[in-house]
C-alpha cells in the first residue's frame, strides 16, 4: 500500500534465498551514534563502525604476534626501535560518497587524534605526522612496540573532506557516515541497524553478504535465546552450557569457536594484606586452583579458554612467547604438594584449618560484582578449592561499582578480574605487576597493578622488554617477567580472553576456525571484517 | 461517686452561659472560587444567648441544621468560636486543649447526639468509664475502690446488675443501653453541667421515654443544669423547664417550656408546633390549606437571608422583616417569654 | 371494608438457614385493601422492614422467605401469588404494580445518575415502546406532582435537599400509577416541618390515584394521624391490628398500649407517660410461648408457654391471652 | 486565589523536593561512568583508554556538588537535559524520546486493558456470586502474586523458538525500519505480544479483586434494591448502577496505576529485550549514567504528578458530587 | 410518672456473646489456610536453614541433574543442591518481608496519623514528604540506595525497602484519620478529657488496626517481590541464600535453556505460594472489616432438604417448607 515505504524490499528478502547476515550484541540498547572513535557509539557497541570505517591495516588476534595485513595502507614499515612507520597509501580506495581516500585523509586523522586528547583513547604519544605524495611518515616519542597494532590496525580513518568541518569530533554522533568500507548505513533504529553493501567503489572484492543486521540485545540471555532460534547468525556472547543451549539445537549449523588471546582473567590478591603478603602462600593456593573445573563449570568450556601454562599465557596465542625455562610446564592440582609447600614454609594446621606463622586461621575474601555469574561461579569453585588446603573464603557479591572502587583502592582481598590485553603478553604482565602503575593504599590506581604488586625487578623488565629494539633483548626482559610471575604469583591466572563467537552456518560459510584462524571472530573487533568479506552463501 | 458536688449550692445558681456566641465554619472552597477572592462562610450559630442554671433543664429545639449541636459543642469548647463568650460561673472560658481544657472537662461535660458513634467499637464498657474517672480523679486510689466507682455509676444510670455490662463492648448492648453508658461516662466526671445533643433521637419510643426518665431523675438528684438538645418538642414540653427554639443559626423564641410549646409566639415556632404529629388529629386531616405556608426549602446558611432569616418563609411577614434583624421582644402572656419577632413589637402592634 | 389489594398468608422469613437462621418474620397474615393506608409500627428490630421487603422478595442476602403465600390481586384478571412467579415476571410486576419508598433517599438514588435519567429508566424498562419525548414529559409530571419544578430533571441527587429527593422517591413510586406503594420510614431522616409537607402530599395524591399504601414507622403519633388501620409487630409477628382510631383509644395487646403509653403528646393536658420496662427480645433466644410475656405487666400463666394466634374480634385482630380468655 | 497559589506551590514543592531527589540520589553511587565503561567492556576496553574518557566524558574538571545542583537546575530550565554516558555523546532527551513510545505503547496499552479486562470480570465475578466466576479468584490471586518476571521467562521458553509465532526479544523485526507501514506495525504487534501478556496476567487480577469487592460493597446499597424494585433488567441493574458506582474508586487507582508505567515494568523490558525506558533506566544505574538516571526519574516524576492530575479530573468527572454545583 | 429509671431494669435475658468477636478472624477459611501457609513458611524460617539435607552452597560431583532422591529439587550448575538452596533461602525472604513490612508500617503509622490528627502545618509538611516518596519510583530507588551498600545484607536491604514504601499506607492511613478524627467518639474522647497521645494511640490507632494491617500484609507482599528482584539482578547479600538468588543463577546459567526447570520453577512457585498466602491474609482482613464483604461470602445455601439456592440480590430466595412449629 504505502509505496515509499523504507521496509518495502522486505518481501524480496523473504522470496528465497538469503541476502542478509543478522549480527547480535548483548549490549543492551543503542542510540544513534557512528562516531568510530566513541566506545560508547552504537558503532563501536555492535562493531559496524569497522565495516564502514576501515584500518590501515589488519591485525588477527588470534595470531598475535604476525605482522599486520596491509588493507589501507598497501605498505607497513616499522623501524627496530618501533619510534618511526612509514606508510604507503593504497591507490583506488575511495569513500562512499565518490572522493578518493589520500595520504591527506590518513594524516588528517591521525592528527586530529594527536590534539584532541578525548580522541586519543590509546594513549598514543605521536610526535610528527606527514605525508608525501601517497606516503605518510610518523614518528612517535616512545617504542610503540606493544601498541603497534593499535595504531594501524584499530584506528579507523576518516575523510577529511567532511570530519574538518565537524566542531566537535568527539561529541558528534556523524548521523551520515561516510567510510571506505564495503558498507554504508541504511537505516538505524534502537532495535536493529543494517548495513548494505556499497554499489560501486570500493577498493576490495565486494562482499557476498548484501546486509546486515545489527541487532542490540537486552543481556547475554536474551542473544544466547536470539542465537539459539536463528534470530541472530552471529555474536559474541557467553552462552552458559553451550553443548545444549545453542549447538544441540541445530548441530548441524550452529557452531562455536573461541580462540583465547593475550588478555587474561585471574584472581588478584592484595598484596599488602597479611599474611597473602608471602609468595609462598600465593603460591600455594596457586597450586590448588582447579582451573579445568572453572573453564568447563563456570565458562562453559569455551568462553574463557583454561589456561594450562604456569606463566599465565593462553594456549595458542601465548605459545610464542613462554620462555625457555617453563615451556610445557603446566598448572596441575595438587593439594598435598600445596600442603607440604605451607608447612615447609612455616604454616601450620589445626585439623583441617590452616595456621599463618603468627598462629591465626588463614582466611580470604573473594569479591566481584554479584552481576556476572561467570565469575561468581569461577569464586564458589575457589572458595571450595582453597578449602581444601584449610583456607577458609567466603564470597562478597558489592555493587559493581563499589568493587570498582575498592579494587582500584585495594580495599579488597582477593578478586577476579582481568588484564589489559594487547599483540604482546607486556600488556597482561603490566596489568599485574607494573611499579610505574603502583599507588599507595587508598589511592585509585585506575591503570593496573591493583593488588599493590612492588618487584623493581618486574618493573624494569617490563620497561625493558617495551622499549628494546631486538628479539633477544626481549626475550631476556620477558623471560625475566616470567619468573617473577611464576615464583611471585602476584595473580593467579584463571582463563584467557577469547575473540571468538558463535555462528550459523545455515546461510553462509566461510568462518574462520582452529584449521583457518584468519582473523577474531567477534564481530567488534576491527577484525571482523576480513570475516565478513569471507563470507559466502551456505547453498553455493 | 461519694458526694455531690456542691449541693447546697442554690438551684437557680447560673453554671454554664452564652453571650453572643458565634460560629462560622469556613466553606471547602471549590475549583471555580479559586480565582476569586471570596471567602464564605457557613452562618452556623450567630448571637446566641443561652444560661444554663443549676438543677434546671433547658431544652433547645429547631429544624435539623439550625445549629443545635454546633451550639453544644461551643459549650463544651470543643470548637473554638468566632465571637462572643462562654462564662463558667461567670467567669469568661476560652481554652483548646492542654490542662485548662481538661479543667474545663470536669465541670461540663457533654452528652453526644448519636449513642452509636460516641462509644468506640474497639474499648469495653469498664475502659470508656475508667477512663472517665481516672482523667477527672475520681476512681479513688486503689482497685477495690475504682470497681466500686464503676458500679456506682453504671447503677446510677440503672444498668444493673453492673457486672452485666462492665465487661462488654458497645455493639454487644443496645441503643438504649449504650445511650446510657454515654451518660455514665459523662457523670464519671461529676460535672455542674451537662449538654445533652438529641439524646433520645436515635432510639424507640420505649427506650427513649427510659433515657429522658433516667436524665430527669439525675437532674434532681445531682441538681444538674442541663441542656437538652431535641426536635422532638413533645418531649421538651414534658421534660425541660425552658424551652428554646432556633431557626437557622438564630434563637427565635424563649421561655418557660409549657408556654413556648402551648401558645407558641414566633410564626416558625408555630409552624413547627402545628407540623408535630397529632394524633388526635383526624386521619389524612393534613390542611390543604395549610400548604402555603411553611412551603419551600430551610434558608442557606452561607448566604442567610438579611433580617430576619424566616422571613422568606414566613406567612405574615411584613416589609421591615427582609430589612432589619428583629431583637428579643418580651410577649406579654408570661414572665421570661420573648421571641425575637417584629410582630411583637410594640410599635408595629400599635400601628 | 373494600376488597384486598395483597394477603399475606403465614409469611416466614428467615436471616440464613439452618441453626444460624434467624426468624425474623414469623407466620404473618395481613391483608391490605384498595384504597387504605395501613400503618405498620412495632419498636425497632421487631421486623417491619423485613416484612415490607419480604414481600416484595427484594430481602438481601442472608434473607430467605422459608414460607408462606403473597396474593396479590391486580385490578383485572386473577389473583397471584408474588413468591410463585419467575424473575422475568416479577420484574414485570415490581413497581408496575407495587412500588417502594425506602428509608434513605438519599441512598436510594443512584447518586452518578441525573433524577432524570432514573425517572425515565422505569418507563423505559416496563415500557419500551414508549417515545423519548413521552417519557420525558410523564417524568416532568410526576415531578410536578409531588411540587418539585420539572427544571430540577437534570440536577444530581447531591443538588437536592433532603425533603425534595425523598419527594423524588414518591414521584418515582408513582410513576406507573402502581395499586400498591410500600414506604419504609419515609421522613424519619426529615424534620417534621418536612414531613408534614410530604405525607400532606402523599395523602392527597392517594386520593386523586386510589393506590393503596403501607406505611412503616414507629412514630405512633404520625401513623394515627395519618392512616386508616394499623398493625402492630412484636418480635417478628403481628400482635394487634385494628382502625387506627380505635388502636389509640382503646389497645388491646398490652405492648400496644405500653408503646401508646410511651410518647410525650404537645398539646391537650400533660399525659402520663407508663413506657415499657425492660428490652426488645433477643431473635436468636426468644422467650417462649408469648414473646412479649417477660416484659408484659399482665402476664399470667398460659403467656410463658402457648404462643397466642392473632384472632379477630369484630374489625380489629389481636394475639394476646388476655383477650382470649 | 491564595489557595489556588497554596496548592500550586504544594504540587511545586513536591516537584521540587522529588527532583533534587533524583538529583542527589544517583550521585550516591560510587564510581563514575568512566569506570563503568571500563568495567563494562571487561578488558576488551583498555585502561590507556580511561584518561581520554574522562576528556571525553567532561569528568576531567572538578565541580561541587552545588555547582552541579545550579547548573542541573539551568539545564532544566532551558529543556536540557545533558548528555547521556552511556551512550555519550546521544542527548537524554533524545534517548528518552526514542524509548518512552514504546514503554507508553506497551504498557500503556497494557495496562489500559488490564483494567477494562479486570474491571469487566470482576464486575461479572461480583455480580453472579455462586457461578461459575467464583472459580476466577484462586487463579488470579495466585497468579498476581507470581513474579511477573519470572512469569515473563517461562513465557519465552515455552512460547519462542525458531518456528514460533512469538519472537523471543525485541521491539520489532530486527530488518525493519520503524515507521507506520504495513511490515512495521504488525511487527511491532506481534513483539508486543508476549511482554504484554505477561504483564496482563499479572496485573489482571488486581483489578478483578478490586472491583468484585468494589461491586459486593455496592450491591448492598440502597439505591441497588431500588433499582431491583424498581423491575429494571439485571443487565441494567449491574452495569448502570452497579458497576458505574463501583468503578469510581478503582478509575482513580488506574489514573495512579498510568503514573506508575514508566517505571514500574523495568524487568518485563529487561526480559524481553524491550526497547523502553524501564530498560534504558537500568542501563543507566549499571553505567552511573547520571544525566539518563535523572532524566528518566524526571519523566516518572511528571508522570506520576500528572496522573494524581488526572485521577483527580476522572473523579470530577465520573462523580456528580464532586462537580461544581449548578 | 411513674416509670422510673429504677424500673427500667433488664428483664430479658442478654443474650451471651457466642464468640469474641477477635476470634473470628481466624474462622474465615481464606483466612485461616492463607494463616496456614504462613506458619509453613514461617517455621521453615525459622528451622529451613538446620533441616537442609545439604550445604546449600556445597559444590556436589552431579551437575545440573534432574529431582532425585539424593536431590528432591536436582542441582545446579555447580552441583549444588536446589531444595537446600530453597529451604535455606526462606528465611531471609521472610525477614525481608517482615522486617521491611514492620518498618514501613510503623513509617506510615506515624507519619499517616499524625498527619491526619493535627492537621494544620504538620500535616502541609508530613503530606508533601509522603507526595515526594510517592512520586520517586521504588524499585529503581531501592536499586540505586542498594547498590551504594558495599554489601547488601538482609537487614539493610529490607530497612531499604522500608523506608522507600511507606507512602502508600500513609496516604491511606491518613485518609482514614481524617475521618476517624471528626468521629464523635474520638471527640468523645477529647470532652471526656483525654490527652492528645492518648486520643491517637487509644482512641484512634485500634480502630485503624484493619487498614494497618492490610496495610502491612501488602507491604510484605512488595517487600518479598522487591528482594527477589533485587536479587535477581544480582543486587543481594553475599552470605546468605533467598530465592531471588535460586533464580539469579538459574537465569544466569539459563536453567530454562538447558530444560533445567527444577532449577527454575520452584522458587518462582514459592514465592508465588507465599504471596497467594499473604492475598488470602489480606482478604481475611477485609472481610472482618467490611461486614458488608463478610456477609455477602456465602453465596451458595444448602437447605434442609439438600436443595441448594443461590442467594442473589434483588431476587430473595424462597423454600417452602413445613410451617415452624
Ligand atoms: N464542622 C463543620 N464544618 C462546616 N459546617 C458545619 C460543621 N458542623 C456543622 N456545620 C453546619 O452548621 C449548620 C448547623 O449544624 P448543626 O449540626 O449544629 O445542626 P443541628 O441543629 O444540630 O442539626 P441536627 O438536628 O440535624 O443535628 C449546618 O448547616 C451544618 O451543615
Ligand atoms: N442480615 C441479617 N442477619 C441476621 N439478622 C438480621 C439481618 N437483618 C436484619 N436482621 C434482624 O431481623 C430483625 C428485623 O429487622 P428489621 O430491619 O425488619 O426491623 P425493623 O422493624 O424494620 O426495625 P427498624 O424500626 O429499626 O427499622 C431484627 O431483629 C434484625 O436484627
Ligand atoms: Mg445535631
Ligand atoms: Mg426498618
Amino acid at each position: 500500500a504505502c509505496g515509499d515505504s523504507p521496509n518495502d524490499n522486505k518481501n524480496a528478502a523473504n522470496g528465497g534465498k538469503v541476502d542478509f547476515l543478522s549480527i547480535g550484541m548483548p549490549n543492551g540498547t543503542v542510540t544513534e551514534n557512528n562516531n568510530p572513535f566513541i566506545g560508547t557509539s552504537a558503532g563501536a557497541s555492535l562493531g559496524y563502525r569497522w565495516m564502514i570505517y576501515e584500518p590501515l591495516g589488519q591485525w588477527n588476534n588470534t595470531k598475535p604476534s604476525e605482522p599486520l595485513t596491509p588493507w589501507l595502507a598497501s605498505e607497513i614499515k616499522w623501524s627496530a626501535d618501533y619510534k618511526t612507520v612509514d606508510l604507503v597509501i593504497r591507490d583506488g580506495a575511495t569513500w562512499s560518497d565518490g572522493k578518493p581516500l589520500t595520504a591527506e585523509d590518513v594524516v588528517f586523522t591521525h592528527t586530529m587524534i594527536k590534539g584532541n586528547e578525548a580522541l586519543n583513547i590509546f594513549a598514543i604519544p605521536y610526535e610528527s605526522i606527514t605525508a608525501d605524495g601517497n606516503k605518510v611518515k610518523m614518528t612517535f616519542k616512545t617504542s610503540q612496540f606493544t601498541t603497534h597494532h593499535k595504531v594501524i590496525g584499530q584506528t579507523p580513518i576518516v575523510p577529511k573532506h567532511i570530519w574538518e568541518k565537524i566542531a566537535d569530533p568527539a561529541t558528534d554522533t556523524i548521523k551520515e557516515p561516510v567510510g571506505s568500507g564495503p558498507y554504508v548505513l541504511k537505516s538505524f533504529s534502537q532495535q536493529a541497524t543494517i548495513l548494505t553493501a556499497r554499489e560501486s567503489g570500493y577498493w576490495g572484492t565486494k562482499p557476498a553478504v548484501k546486509e546486515l543486521r545489527y541487532t542490540s540485545f537486552a543481556d547475554n540471555n536474551a542473544q544466547a535465546t536470539a542465537l539459539s532460534s536463528g534470530a541472530s547468525e552471529w555474536s559474541f556472547v557467553f552462552i552458559p552450557n553451550y553443548q545444549q543451549t545453542f549447538v544441540a539445537k541445530d548441530p548441524e549449523h550452529f557452531k562455536v569457536w573461541a580462540p583465547g588471546v593475550l588478555g587474561i582473567h585471574g584472581l588478584y590478591i592484595n598484596t599488602t594484606k597479611k599474611p597473602f603478603d608471602d609468595p609462598k602462600l600465593r603460591q600455594a593456593m596457586n597450586m590448588v586452583i582447579n582451573r579445568n573445573d572453572i573453564f568447563v563449570q563456570a565458562e562453559a568450556a569455551y568462553f574463557h579458554p583454561e589456561i594450562k601454562s604456569v606463566t599465565g599465557l593462553p594456549e595458542g596465542a601465548g605459545d610464542a612467547y613462554i620462555a625457555d625455562e617453563y615451556k610445557g610446564k603446566t598448572f596441575s592440582v595438587d593439594a598435598p604438594g600445596a600442603k607440604k609447600l605451607l608447612e615447609e614454609s612455616g604454616y601450620k594446621y589445626d585439623g583441617t584449618k590452616l595456621l599463618d606463622k603468627s598462629g591465626k586461621p588463614v582466611t580470604i575474601k573473594l569479591t566481584d560484582p554479584g552481576p556476572w555469574s561467570d565469575y561468581q561461579t569461577t569464586l564458589e569453585i575457589i572458595k571450595s578449592n582453597l578449602a581444601e588446603i584449610g583456607i577458609e573464603a567466603t564470597v562478597e557479591k558489592p555493587n559493581q561499582n563499589i568493587w570498582d572502587a575498592n579494587v582500584q583502592k585495594g580495599d579488597f582481598e582477593a578478586t577476579l578480574r582481568w588484564t589489559n590485553g594487547g599483540s604482546t603478553p607486556f600488556d597482561i604482565y603490566q596489568t599485574v605487576m607494573d611499579g610505574d602503575l603502583y599507588k599507595p593504599l587508598g589511592t585509585a590506581a585506575q591503570q593496573g597493578n591493583f593488588g599493590r604488586f612492588q618487584s623493581p625487578e618486574a618493573t624494569a623488565a617490563l620497561k625493558a622488554y617495551s622499549n628494546a629494539t631486538d628479539e633477544t633483548a626481549r626475550k631476556t626482559a620477558l623471560a625475566t617477567i616470567q619468573k617473577i610471575f611464576v615464583e611471585q604469583a602476584p595473580m593467579l591466572p584463571v582463563g584467557s580472553d577469547n575473540v571468538g563467537g558463535a555462528y550459523s552456518t545455515k546461510n553462509w560459510v566461510g568462518w574462520p576456525s582452529d584449521a583457518d584462524s584468519y582473523a577474531p571472530l567477534q564481530p567488534t573487533q576491527a577484525g571482523a571484517l576480513t570475516v565478513v568479506l569471507k563470507l559466502q552463501p551456505a547453498n553455493s | 461517686m461519694t458526694s455531690i458536688p456542691d449541693a447546697k449550692a442554690p438551684a437557680d445558681e447560673v453554671v454554664l452561659e452564652a453571650i453572643g456566641l458565634t460560629k462560622h465554619f469556613p466553606v471547602r472552597r471549590r475549583l471555580r472560587d479559586l480565582f476569586s477572592n471570596r471567602h464564605d462562610a457557613v452562618h452556623a450559630v450567630d448571637d446566641v444567648n443561652l444560661t444554663l442554671r443549676r438543677g434546671q433543664v433547658v431544652a433547645l429545639v429547631g429544624e435539623s441544621g439550625s445549629g443545635k449541636s454546633t451550639v453544644a459543642r461551643l459549650l463544651a469548647q470543643l470548637y473554638p468560636r468566632t465571637g462572643g463568650d462562654i462564662r463558667l460561673h461567670g467567669e469568661s472560658t476560652r481554652v483548646k486543649a492542654g490542662t485548662a481544657f481538661r479543667r474545663y472537662c470536669a465541670r461540663v461535660q457533654m452528652i453526644f447526639q448519636d449513642p452509636f458513634a460516641s462509644l468506640n467499637p474497639v474499648h469495653t464498657i469498664r475502659y470508656h468509664l475508667t477512663r472517665s474517672l481516672k482523667v477527672h480523679g475520681n476512681a479513688g486510689s486503689t482497685d477495690a475502690e475504682l470497681e466500686q466507682a464503676l458500679h456506682a455509676l453504671l447503677e446510677r444510670v440503672a444498668l444493673t446488675p453492673p457486672e452485666r455490662y462492665l465487661d462488654k463492648f458497645p455493639h454487644e448492648l443496645s441503643g438504649g443501653q449504650r445511650q446510657r453508658v454515654a451518660i455514665a461516662r459523662a457523670l464519671g466526671a461529676e460535672p455542674e453541667a451537662l449538654l445533652a445533643d438529641e439524646p433520645v433521637s436515635m432510639l424507640d419510643v420505649s427506650i427513649r421515654l427510659g433515657i429522658l426518665n433516667l436524665l430527669r431523675d439525675l437532674k434532681e438528684r445531682l441538681n444538674l443544669a442541663i441542656l437538652y438538645i431535641t426536635h422532638d418538642i413533645a418531649s421538651a414540653r414534658y421534660f425541660a423547664d425552658q424551652t428554646m427554639v432556633m431557626y437557622a443559626g438564630r434563637m427565635v423564641e424563649g421561655g418557660d417550656s409549657e408556654t413556648v410549646t402551648q401558645s407558641p409566639a414566633h410564626p416558625y415556632t408555630r409552624l413547627l408546633i402545628e407540623s408535630a404529629p397529632d394524633p388526635d388529629r383526624l386521619t389524612g386531616a393534613a390542611e390543604a390549606a395549610d400548604d402555603d405556608r411553611g412551603n419551600g426549602e430551610p434558608p442557606s446558611l452561607i448566604h442567610p437571608p438579611s433580617g430576619c432569616r424566616f422571613h422568606p418563609r414566613c406567612p405574615s411577614a411584613m416589609p421591615r422583616c427582609s430589612t432589619d434583624l428583629p431583637v428579643p421582644l418580651q410577649i406579654g402572656d408570661a414572665p421570661g417569654h420573648w421571641a425575637a419577632c417584629w410582630l411583637y413589637d410594640t410599635e408595629e402592634v400599635a400601628k | 371494608m373494600s376488597e384486598p389489594v395483597i394477603e399475606i398468608r403465614n409469611l416466614n422469613v428467615d436471616y440464613g438457614l439452618g441453626d444460624q437462621a434467624v426468624h425474623a418474620i414469623r407466620d404473618v397474615s395481613l391483608t391490605l385493601h384498595r384504597g387504605e393506608v395501613l400503618g405498620l409500627a412495632g419498636e425497632s428490630g421487631s421486623g417491619k422492614s423485613t416484612l415490607a421487603y419480604g414481600m416484595t422478595r427484594l430481602l438481601p442476602p442472608p434473607g430467605v422467605i422459608t414460607g408462606g403465600e403473597v396474593i396479590y390481586h391486580p385490578e383485572k384478571g386473577d389473583p397471584y401469588d408474588v413468591l410463585s412467579l419467575t424473575d422475568r415476571q416479577l420484574q414485570a410486576f415490581r413497581w408496575a404494580e407495587t412500588a417502594i419508598v425506602f428509608q434513605g433517599a438519599m441512598n436510594s438514588l443512584n447518586p452518578v445518575h441525573k433524577i432524570s435519567t432514573q425517572l425515565t429508566d422505569v418507563l423505559r424498562a416496563h415500557d419500551p415502546k414508549m417515545s423519548e419525548n413521552s417519557r420525558n414529559a410523564r417524568a416532568r409530571e410526576m415531578l410536578k406532582l409531588v411540587g418539585i419544578a420539572p427544571d430540577r430533571m437534570d440536577a444530581y441527587p447531591h443538588q437536592l435537599s433532603g425533603g425534595m429527593r425523598q419527594r423524588v422517591m414518591i414521584g418515582m413510586a408513582l410513576i406507573l400509577q402502581p395499586q400498591v406503594v410500600i414506604m419504609d420510614e419515609p421522613t424519619t431522616a426529615l424534620d417534621v416541618v418536612m414531613q408534614r409537607q410530604i405525607l400532606g402530599q402523599l395523602v392527597e395524591l392517594r386520593e386523586r390515584l386510589g393506590f393503596s399504601v403501607i406505611f412503616i414507622t414507629h412514630d405512633l403519633s404520625l401513623l394515627v394521624e395519618f392512616s386508616n388501620r394499623i398493625a402492630i409487630m412484636y418480635g417478628g409477628r403481628i400482635v394487634e391490628e385494628a382502625p387506627a382510631a380505635a388502636i389509640y383509644r382503646d389497645a388491646l395487646h398490652p405492648y400496644s398500649s405500653g408503646l401508646l403509653g410511651s410518647f410525650p403528646a404537645l398539646r391537650g393536658p400533660r399525659r402520663e407517660l407508663t413506657g415499657i420496662p425492660g428490652s426488645p427480645p433477643d431473635l436468636k433466644g426468644m422467650p417462649s410461648g408469648c414473646s412479649f410475656h417477660p416484659r408484659c405487666p399482665k402476664a399470667f400463666e398460659p403467656c410463658s408457654s402457648k404462643i397466642p394466634v392473632l384472632t379477630p374480634h369484630g374489625d380489629r385482630s389481636v394475639a394476646c391471652w388476655l383477650v382470649e380468655s | 486565589m491564595k489557595y489556588f497559589l497554596q496548592r500550586v506551590s504544594f504540587y511545586l514543592f513536591t516537584a521540587w523536593a522529588a527532583i533534587t531527589l533524583n538529583f542527589l540520589i544517583p550521585r550516591m553511587i560510587p564510581g563514575d561512568p568512566v569506570q563503568a565503561l571500563v568495567t563494562k567492556y571487561q578488558g576488551q576496553l583498555s585502561s590507556q583508554a580511561i584518561d581520554s574518557l574522562y576528556v571525553l566524558f567532561g569528568l576531567n574538571k572538578d565541580a561541587n556538588l552545588w555547582e552541579e545542583y545550579v547548573s542541573y537546575w539551568k539545564q532544566l530550565l532551558t529543556g536540557d537535559l545533558g548528555l547521556s554516558f552511556t551512550f555519550f555523546p546521544t542527548p537524554v532527551s533524545e534517548i528518552i524520546s526514542s524509548s518512552l513510545p514504546w514503554t507508553l505503547l506497551l504498557v500503556g496499552i497494557t495496562t489500559v486493558i488490564s483494567f477494562l479486562l479486570g474491571t469487566g470480570l470482576g464486575v461479572l465475578a461480583g455480580w453472579r456470586r455462586g457461578s461459575w466466576t467464583d472459580g476466577l479468584l484462586p487463579v488470579t490471586t495466585f497468579l498476581s502474586s507470581v513474579p511477573y518476571f519470572w512469569l515473563g521467562i517461562i513465557a519465552i521458553y515455552l512460547l519462542t523458538g525458531p518456528d514460533s509465532f512469538f519472537p523471543s526479544s525485541g521491539g520489532f523485526d530486527a530488518g525493519l525500519v520503524p515507521a507506520f507501514d504495513q511490515y512495521f506495525i504488525p511487527s511491532a504487534i506481534q513483539h508486543s505480544l508476549l511482554p504484554a501478556l505477561t504483564i496482563l496476567i499479572s496485573s489482571v487480577s488486581g483489578w478483578i479483586l478490586s472491583m468484585r469487592n468494589m461491586m459486593v460493597t455496592v450491591s448492598s446499597e440502597d439505591y441497588i434494591t431500588v433499582a431491583h424494585a424498581k423491575g429494571l433488567s439485571d443487565r441494567r441493574v449491574a452495569m448502570s448502577y452497579a458497576a458505574r458506582n463501583a468503578l469510581l474508586p478503582n478509575v482513580s487507582g488506574f489514573a495512579l496505576s498510568l503514573g506508575f508505567i514508566v517505571g514500574g515494568t523495568l524487568l518485563v523490558e529487561i526480559v524481553f529485550s524491550y526497547p523502553g525506558v524501564g530498560f534504558q533506566l537500568f542501563q543507566a544505574l549499571g553505567a552511573s549514567d547520571y544525566p539518563l538516571m535523572q532524566g528518566i526519574f524526571l519523566i516518572i516524576t511528571i508522570s506520576v504528578l500528572v496522573a494524581n492530575l488526572l485521577a483527580d479530573i476522572a473523579y470530577l468527572l465520573l462523580d456528580p458530587r464532586t462537580r461544581k454545583e449548578g | 410518672m411513674t416509670a422510673s429509671a429504677v424500673t427500667m431494669e433488664q428483664v430479658a435475658p442478654v443474650a451471651a456473646p457466642a464468640k469474641r468477636q477477635r476470634f473470628r478472624f481466624v474462622a474465615n477459611k481464606k483466612a485461616a489456610a492463607g494463616l496456614l501457609i504462613l506458619a509453613i513458611y514461617g517455621i521453615l524460617a525459622v528451622i529451613g536453614p538446620w533441616i537442609t539435607p545439604y550445604d546449600p552452597g556445597a559444590r556436589g560431583d552431579d551437575l545440573v541433574q534432574p529431582p532425585s532422591a539424593e536431590h528432591w529439587m536436582g542441582t545446579t550448575h555447580l552441583g549444588q543442591d536446589v531444595f537446600s538452596q530453597l529451604l535455606e533461602g526462606t528465611r531471609s525472604v521472610m525477614f525481608v518481608g517482615f522486617f521491611a513490612g514492620i518498618v514501613a508500617t510503623v513509617l506510615s503509622v506515624i507519619i499517616g496519623v499524625t498527619a491526619g490528627y493535627v492537621g494544620g502545618k504538620t500535616d502541609e509538611v508530613l503530606s508533601a514528604l509522603s507526595n515526594v516518596f510517592l512520586v520517586i519510583p521504588a524499585l529503581p530507588l531501592i536499586i540505586i540506595i542498594t547498590s551504594t551498600l558495599d554489601n547488601a545484607e538482609d537487614w539493610l536491604i529490607a530497612l531499604v525497602i522500608g523506608l522507600t514504601s511507606w507512602s502508600w499506607n500513609a496516604r491511606v492511613l491518613r485518609a482514614q484519620t481524617l475521618s476517624l478524627r471528626r468521629r464523635d467518639f474520638v471527640e468523645a474522647a477529647r470532652a471526656t478529657g483525654e490527652r492528645t497521645w492518648r486520643v491517637i494511640t487509644f482512641e484512634l490507632l485500634p480502630n485503624l488496626t484493619a487498614v494497618i494491617a492490610s496495610g502491612f500484609v501488602g507491604t510484605v507482599i512488595f517487600a518479598v517481590l522487591s528482594e527477589i528482584t533485587l536479587a535477581f539482578i544480582g543486587v543481594t547479600s553475599a552470605t546468605t541464600w533467598n530465592w531471588g538468588t535460586i533464580l539469579f543463577w538459574a537465569q544466569g546459567q539459563q536453567a530454562l535453556a538447558q530444560n533445567a526447570w527444577w532449577w527454575f520453577v520452584p522458587a518462582g512457585l514459592a514465592i508465588a505460594v507465599l504471596g497467594t498466602a499473604l492475598a488470602l491474609v489480606n482478604f481475611g482482613i477485609d472481610e472482618f472489616v467490611s461486614p458488608r464483604l463478610r456477609s455477602a461470602g456465602k453465596t451458595k445455601i444448602k437447605t434442609n432438604t439438600g436443595r441448594t439456592v443461590r442467594m442473589r440480590i434483588g431476587f430473595t430466595p424462597v423454600i417452602r417448607k413445613e410451617p415452624l412449629p
